[in-house]
C-alpha cells in the first residue's frame, strides 16, 4: 500500500468525496428514504432539505441528561458512533479505488460497521430508563442474530476473489463478473443485513416506537440525538456503498476510459446510481414490512438467514474448487 | 339458536325468586330480594344456560338504590333481575364468582354509589382516581361537591 | 404479493395528501362550521340559548323592532355566541323559527381568544 | 380476581424483583391515555395492572341534568369514533319509553349513518393495529380509503366525527337525493379497496406473522369473561345485537352475522374487515331503497316513567344503554355500558404468557375506546411484591441472568 499525496489525502477526507460530500449524501439518502416511502404511500413527504433542516433544529435543541447520567459518555457514545462509520467510509471505494486501501480493510470496515449497533445498546443502558434499556438489549441481541449471516456474506466475495480487500474484489469484478449473479443468495442476505443493521422495519425491533417508546433513542436529546441520527444515516451510505462494491461491482467499469479523470467522473455516478438503487431495495423492503418480534426474528435468522448463508459459503468453496481445478 | 324463551317459562321456574313480568319483547324482568340474586343468577344460569352478563345497572331513585342484573344466553332473551337496596350501608353478595365479567361492574357500582360486594376479591377504586374522598359517592343524587373538599386532580375553584 | 405491486403503481402516482395552507380542501356545503347570526330576522325569543348544550349563546341587549308571522314585534334581547365555546351541533339552526341563527360551511379556526363572540 | 391466579405461571425460580415496565398513560402506542403496568420476565409477561382512570368525564351525572334536546349531543360527545352509537342507542331507549314510532326514513337514514360508522371504524382500526406492528403503509392505505366514508358522512351530516344526526323522534337532516347518488358512487370504489384489504389480511405474510396465535381466547372464555362484539364474533360467539334484538332497518336489509373461529388477533382482524364488507350491503340496500316520507315525528317534551335496556351494536360490540326516566324532560340515570369496558376483562386474560412486543397488538385488537370506558381494572388477588424498581435493581437482575430467548 502506498501512502497517497498529502494534500489529495487531505481533501479526499474532508471535502470529497470525504466527510463534507458524505454529509450531504447521507441527508440526501434520508430525504430520498424517506420521499419513496412517502410515494409508496401516497403522501407527498418532505421536502429535500427536511433532513438537513431536523438536523440543525436538532443541534440547537437543549441537550436534556437524564437524571443519575453519565454525561461524559453520553456525550461521547453518539460521536463515537459517528467517528466509526465515517472512518469505514474511507476504505469504500467511490471514485475509482480509495487511496487509504489496503489488504484487509473490508474486515475493518465490517468491524466499524457494528460500532454503531454497540453505541446504542450503550446508550440504552446507560439512559437509566427501561424502555432504553429494553431497547438496547433487543439491539445486542439482534446484533447476534444477524451479525453472523452479514459476516458470511459479505466475506463470501473475498473468499471467491482471494483477497481481503474491498478494492481487490472491485478489480476481481471488474476481470470476470458482478457478484451478484455469482451470488445471489449472498446478496439477498447482505440486503437482509444491511436492513437490520440499520434498524429499519421488518427489522426496527430495538426502537419499536409502538412498544418500547424508542428504544435506546428515548432519551437522546439535542445535538446527542443529531449526531446519533446522522451516524445511523452515513451507515446507510456506508452500508449501500459497500454492497455496491462487493456485488455490484463498486464504481469500476469493466472497459478502461482514456484520461483517467473521466474514469473517475464515470465511477462518481455508477457509485451514485448502485447506491440510489440500493436503497430502493432498501425503501421498499421496509415499506413493503411489518415490523417482526424478536423471538421470529431469532427463529428465522438462525434458521433460515444463518443457514442460507452458509449454503452460500459451501457452494463458493465448491466454485472455487471446481475453478482452481479447471 | 335455541327455542326463545316466554315469560310463562322463565315465571314458572323463577317463582320463588319473585315476580317475573314481561318488560318488552324478548325483556323479561324479575323482582327479588337482595339475598336470593346469587341464587337466581345461579339457577337461571343452570336452567336456561345464560351464559353472558351484559352489564349490571345501577339506579339511585331517591329512595332505595337499585341493582339490575342483564343477562343473556343463546336464546337471545335478555333477563334483568331487579334488586332494591338501603340507602344507608347498602351491601349485596358479589357475583364474581360465578360471572367473572361482574367483577369490573360491581368495582365501577362501588366506586360510584358506594355500595358494598362482600366476598368481591378486589374491591378498589376503579373509574374514581385514587385520592378521591372516602364516602363520596358521585352518582348519588344527594351528592353535592364539598368546596373544602380535594377531589384529586384539578381542585374544585378551577373546576 | 398485491401490496409490492400497489406500492409501485403508487410511486408514479399523484399523493392523495395535499399541502394544507397552499392547497385546500373541498367543504361540503352542508358543512356545519362558524356560528352566523342575521340579526335582521331574529326576533329575540331566546331559544338558541335554551337548547344550546354548551351553554355557548346568552341573551344580550338588542332593542330591535322585528316582524314575525305578519306582526311587527319589538324584541328586547339578541343572542350572542362565545364562538370557542360551541361545539357545532346545530341546534340552535334546528330550534330557530326564523332561520337567523345558522351555522356557515366555513371553518372555524381555532385561537387563542377565549372571549370572542358571534353576534 | 380469582380467575387470573390460575391463568398465570409461576416465575421461574428466581428471588429477583419482578420487572415492572410501565407503559402509559402517555405512550406512542397508545392513542388514548391508559396505565398498563407490565410485570415481565424477560420478554415474556407475566400478568399486568391495568388503570384506565384518567379520563373520566363524569358523563353520566351531566346527563341527568340535561333535557333529551340537549342530552343527545353530550351522548355523541361519550366517544369521537362511536358517536352515533351512542346517540342512537339513547334516542332510541328514549322513543321506546315515549312509544314513538319513528318513519321508516329515519330509521334507514340512521342506519346509514351508524354502517358508514362502522365501516370508518373498522378500516380505522385495521390501519391502527397495522401501524403498532410497524407496519406503516397499511396504516396509510386503510385510513386513506377512510377518508371516502368520511367525505360521505360530511356530506350527508355535516361533521365528519359528531355527526349530529339523531333527535328524539327521528333525524335531523334528510338526504337528497344528490346526496344519495354521491354516496353510491363511492361505494364501488370502497368495496374493491375494502376487497383488497381482504385478501391482505388472509395473505400478507408481515401480518399473519404477527397476528396468528397472539391472544387467543376460546369460545369459553370469551362467553366467561362476557367478551362482546368482534371479538368474541371473532372466537365462534354469533352474538349480534343487529340481529337478536333488530332494530333500525336491520330486519329489512341483507347481511349476515360473520364470525371466526381462530379467536386471536388474527380472527378479530378478519371478522372486523369482513363486517365492513357487510356494511357495505347495508348501506347499498338503505340507500337504494330509502323510503320516502317524514323524517321525524314530533317528540313530546317529557317522557313518561320507565325503565329501558336499550342495547345498541356499536362497531366495537355490544353498547347497552340503560335508561330510567321518571316523567320529566330529564332521565333519572342513564348508565352506559360501554364495549371496550366489557372487553377489558378478557384482554387482562388473554396477555398472560405473551410477549411485551405484542401488548399493543392485543390491547389493540379489541379497538379500545377508553374515552367511553375510563375506568380501572386491576386485575390481580395474589399479594405478590410488585413495587416499581430501581433502575439498579434492574441492571443487576439483567446482568445476571441469559438474556437469550426463552
Amino acid at each position: 500500500m502506498n501512502m497517497p499525496d498529502p494534500i489529495y489525502g487531505l481533501i479526499y477526507i474532508f471535502i470529497f468525496p470525504g466527510f463534507l460530500f458524505l454529509f450531504a449524501y447521507a441527508l440526501f439518502l434520508a430525504f430520498l428514504d424517506r420521499k419513496i416511502a412517502a410515494r409508496m404511500q401516497q403522501r407527498v413527504g418532505p421536502p429535500f432539505f427536511q433532513p438537513f433542516a431536523d438536523f440543525i433544529k436538532m443541534l440547537g435543541k437543549e441537550v436534556i441528561d437524564p437524571a443519575g447520567v453519565d454525561r461524559a459518555i453520553f456525550d461521547a457514545a453518539p460521536l463515537v458512533a459517528l467517528a466509526a462509520v465515517i472512518t469505514a467510509y474511507l476504505y469504500v471505494p467511490i471514485i475509482g479505488n480509495s487511496p487509504f486501501a489496503f489488504q484487509g480493510d473490508l474486515v475493518v470496515v465490517l468491524y466499524l460497521m457494528s460500532l454503531p449497533t454497540l453505541v446504542l445498546f450503550l446508550l440504552g443502558w446507560l439512559s437509566r430508563n427501561i424502555f432504553s434499556a429494553i431497547g438496547g438489549i433487543r439491539s445486542v441481541t439482534q446484533l447476534f442474530i444477524y451479525e453472523v449471516p452479514f459476516f458470511l456474506a459479505l466475506l463470501t466475495p473475498a473468499m471467491m476473489a482471494g483477497t481481503w480487500s474491498i478494492s481487490g474484489i472491485v478489480l476481481w469484478q471488474q476481470k470476470n463478473m458482478w457478484f451478484v449473479f455469482l451470488q445471489p443468495i449472498s446478496f439477498v442476505i447482505a440486503l437482509i443485513g444491511l436492513q437490520a443493521k440499520l434498524e429499519r422495519t421488518p427489522f426496527d425491533i430495538p426502537e419499536a416506537e409502538t412498544e418500547i417508546v424508542a428504544g435506546p433513542w428515548t432519551e437522546l436529546t439535542g445535538r446527542r440525538l443529531a449526531i446519533m441520527d446522522l451516524a445511523i444515516d452515513v451507515s446507510m451510505v456506508v452500508g449501500s456503498a459497500l454492497i455496491a462494491a462487493l456485488f455490484l461491482g463498486g464504481p469500476m467499469i469493466p472497459w478502461a476510459v482514456t484520461p483517467i479523470w473521466l474514469e473517475g467522473v464515470i465511477g462518481f455516478f455508477l457509485f451514485l446510481a448502485k447506491t440510489l438503487a440500493v436503497l430502493l431495495i432498501l425503501s421498499s423492503i421496509e415499506v413493503a414490512t411489518g415490523r417482526i418480534r424478536i423471538d421470529q426474528l431469532n427463529d428465522i435468522g438462525w434458521k433460515y438467514i444463518a443457514g442460507a448463508s452458509i449454503v452460500q459459503v459451501g457452494i463458493v468453496l465448491v466454485m472455487n474448487y471446481l475453478w482452481g481445478s479447471a | 339458536m335455541t327455542e326463545s324463551l316466554t315469560l310463562d317459562i322463565v315465571a314458572g321456574k323463577m317463582k320463588e325468586f319473585g315476580n317475573a313480568e314481561q318488560v318488552r319483547k324478548n325483556r323479561i324482568r324479575i323482582t327479588t330480594p337482595p339475598d336470593r340474586v346469587h341464587e337466581a343468577i345461579r339457577m337461571i344460569q343452570a336452567i336456561f344456560g345464560f351464559d353472558r352478563l351484559i352489564t349490571i345497572s345501577a339506579v339511585d331513585n331517591g329512595r332505595t338504590l337499585e341493582l339490575v342484573y342483564h343477562l343473556t344466553g343463546p336464546h337471545r332473551m335478555v333477563v334483568s333481575i331487579a334488586v332494591e337496596l338501603p340507602r344507608d350501608q347498602p351491601a349485596i353478595p358479589t357475583t364474581s364468582d360465578i360471572l367473572p365479567s361482574a367483577a369490573i361492574y360491581e368495582r365501577q357500582i362501588h366506586d360510584l354509589f358506594g355500595i358494598q360486594f362482600p366476598g368481591h376479591p378486589r374491591l378498589t377504586k376503579i373509574i374514581l382516581n385514587e385520592d378521591w374522598p372516602q364516602d363520596e359517592f358521585p352518582l348519588r343524587k344527594d351528592w353535592e361537591p364539598h368546596a373544602d373538599t380535594f377531589y384529586g386532580g384539578i381542585r374544585k375553584e378551577r373546576i | 404479493m398485491s401490496v409490492l405491486r400497489e406500492m409501485f403503481e403508487n410511486l408514479l402516482s399523484r399523493p392523495i395528501t395535499i399541502l394544507y395552507p397552499k392547497e385546500k380542501v373541498p367543504v361540503p356545503g352542508a358543512f356545519r362550521g362558524r356560528v352566523a347570526i342575521t340579526d335582521e330576522k331574529c326576533i329575540g325569543c331566546s331559544k338558541c340559548s335554551l337548547v344550546c348544550p354548551a351553554q355557548a349563546i346568552t341573551m344580550v341587549e338588542g332593542q330591535r323592532e322585528v316582524e314575525f308571522k305578519g306582526k311587527n314585534l319589538t324584541r328586547k334581547k339578541r343572542p350572542q355566541v362565545k364562538l370557542y365555546k360551541c361545539i357545532r351541533c346545530g341546534l340552535c339552526e334546528r330550534h330557530c323559527p326564523t332561520g337567523a341563527i345558522y351555522l356557515k360551511n366555513e371553518l372555524s379556526c381555532s385561537g387563542t381568544d377565549r372571549e370572542m363572540v358571534v353576534t | 380476581m380469582p380467575i387470573l391466579s390460575t391463568a398465570v405461571s409461576g416465575r421461574r425460580g428466581s428471588d429477583m424483583p419482578e420487572v415492572v415496565v410501565s407503559i402509559g398513560p402517555h405512550h406512542p402506542a397508545l392513542k388514548e391515555p391508559v396505565n398498563f403496568k407490565v410485570v415481565v420476565d424477560g420478554e415474556k409477561i407475566v400478568r399486568l395492572e391495568l388503570d384506565l382512570s384518567y379520563n373520566h368525564r363524569g358523563i353520566e351525572k351531566a346527563a341527568e341534568q340535561r333535557d333529551f334536546v340537549r342530552v343527545l349531543p353530550l351522548m355523541e360527545r361519550v366517544c369521537g369514533i362511536c358517536s352515533h352509537a351512542h346517540s342512537t342507542a339513547f334516542a332510541k331507549g328514549i322513543e321506546e319509553i315515549m312509544q314513538l314510532e319513528i318513519p321508516p326514513r329515519a330509521q334507514y337514514i340512521r342506519t346509514i349513518i351508524a354502517e358508514l360508522e362502522r365501516m370508518h371504524s373498522h378500516l380505522l382500526w385495521l390501519g391502527v393495529a397495522a401501524h403498532l406492528i410497524g407496519f406503516n403503509t397499511l396504516f396509510m392505505w386503510t385510513w386513506r380509503d377512510r377518508e371516502a366514508v368520511q367525505d360521505t358522512v360530511e356530506e350527508m351530516s355535516g361533521n365528519r366525527v359528531h355527526y349530529g344526526m339523531n333527535e328524539v323522534g327521528g333525524v335531523r337532516r334528510d338526504l337528497t337525493p344528490a346526496q344519495v347518488t354521491a354516496a353510491l358512487g363511492r361505494l364501488p370504489n370502497l368495496e374493491e379497496r375494502i376487497n383488497k384489504y381482504v385478501d391482505m389480511v388472509n395473505y400478507e405474510e408481515t401480518m399473519l406473522i404477527r397476528f396468528r396465535g397472539v391472544g387467543k381466547l376460546s369460545k369459553e372464555e370469551a362467553l366467561r369473561y362476557g367478551t362482546v362484539g368482534p371479538t368474541a364474533r371473532a372466537s365462534g360467539v354469533d352474538y349480534d345485537i343487529r340481529k337478536d334484538d333488530p332494530y333500525l332497518a336491520y330486519a329489512d336489509a341483507p347481511w349476515s352475522v360473520v364470525t371466526d373461529t381462530n379467536g386471536d388477533v388474527y380472527g378479530r382482524t378478519r371478522v372486523r374487515i369482513w363486517e365492513a364488507q357487510e356494511s357495505l350491503k347495508i348501506i347499498r340496500y338503505c340507500l337504494e331503497n330509502l323510503p320516502e316520507g317524514p323524517i321525524r315525528v314530533p317528540a313530546p317534551k317529557h317522557a313518561p316513567k320507565g325503565e329501558i335496556l336499550s342495547r345498541y351494536e356499536a362497531p366495537r360490540g355490544e353498547l347497552a344503554h340503560f335508561i330510567r326516566t321518571n316523567g320529566t324532560d330529564k332521565v333519572e340515570r342513564v348508565d352506559i355500558r360501554t364495549p371496550t369496558l366489557a372487553n377489558w376483562t378478557s384482554v387482562a386474560m388473554c396477555l398472560v404468557n405473551q410477549n411485551i412486543a405484542d401488548i399493543p397488538v392485543i390491547v389493540a385488537a379489541i379497538d379500545p375506546c377508553l374515552s367511553c370506558t375510563s375506568r380501572i381494572t386491576l386485575l390481580d388477588k395474589r399479594t405478590k411484591r410488585t413495587d416499581i424498581i430501581s433502575f439498579d435493581d434492574l441492571s443487576r437482575r439483567m446482568c445476571s441472568r441469559d438474556h437469550g430467548q426463552e
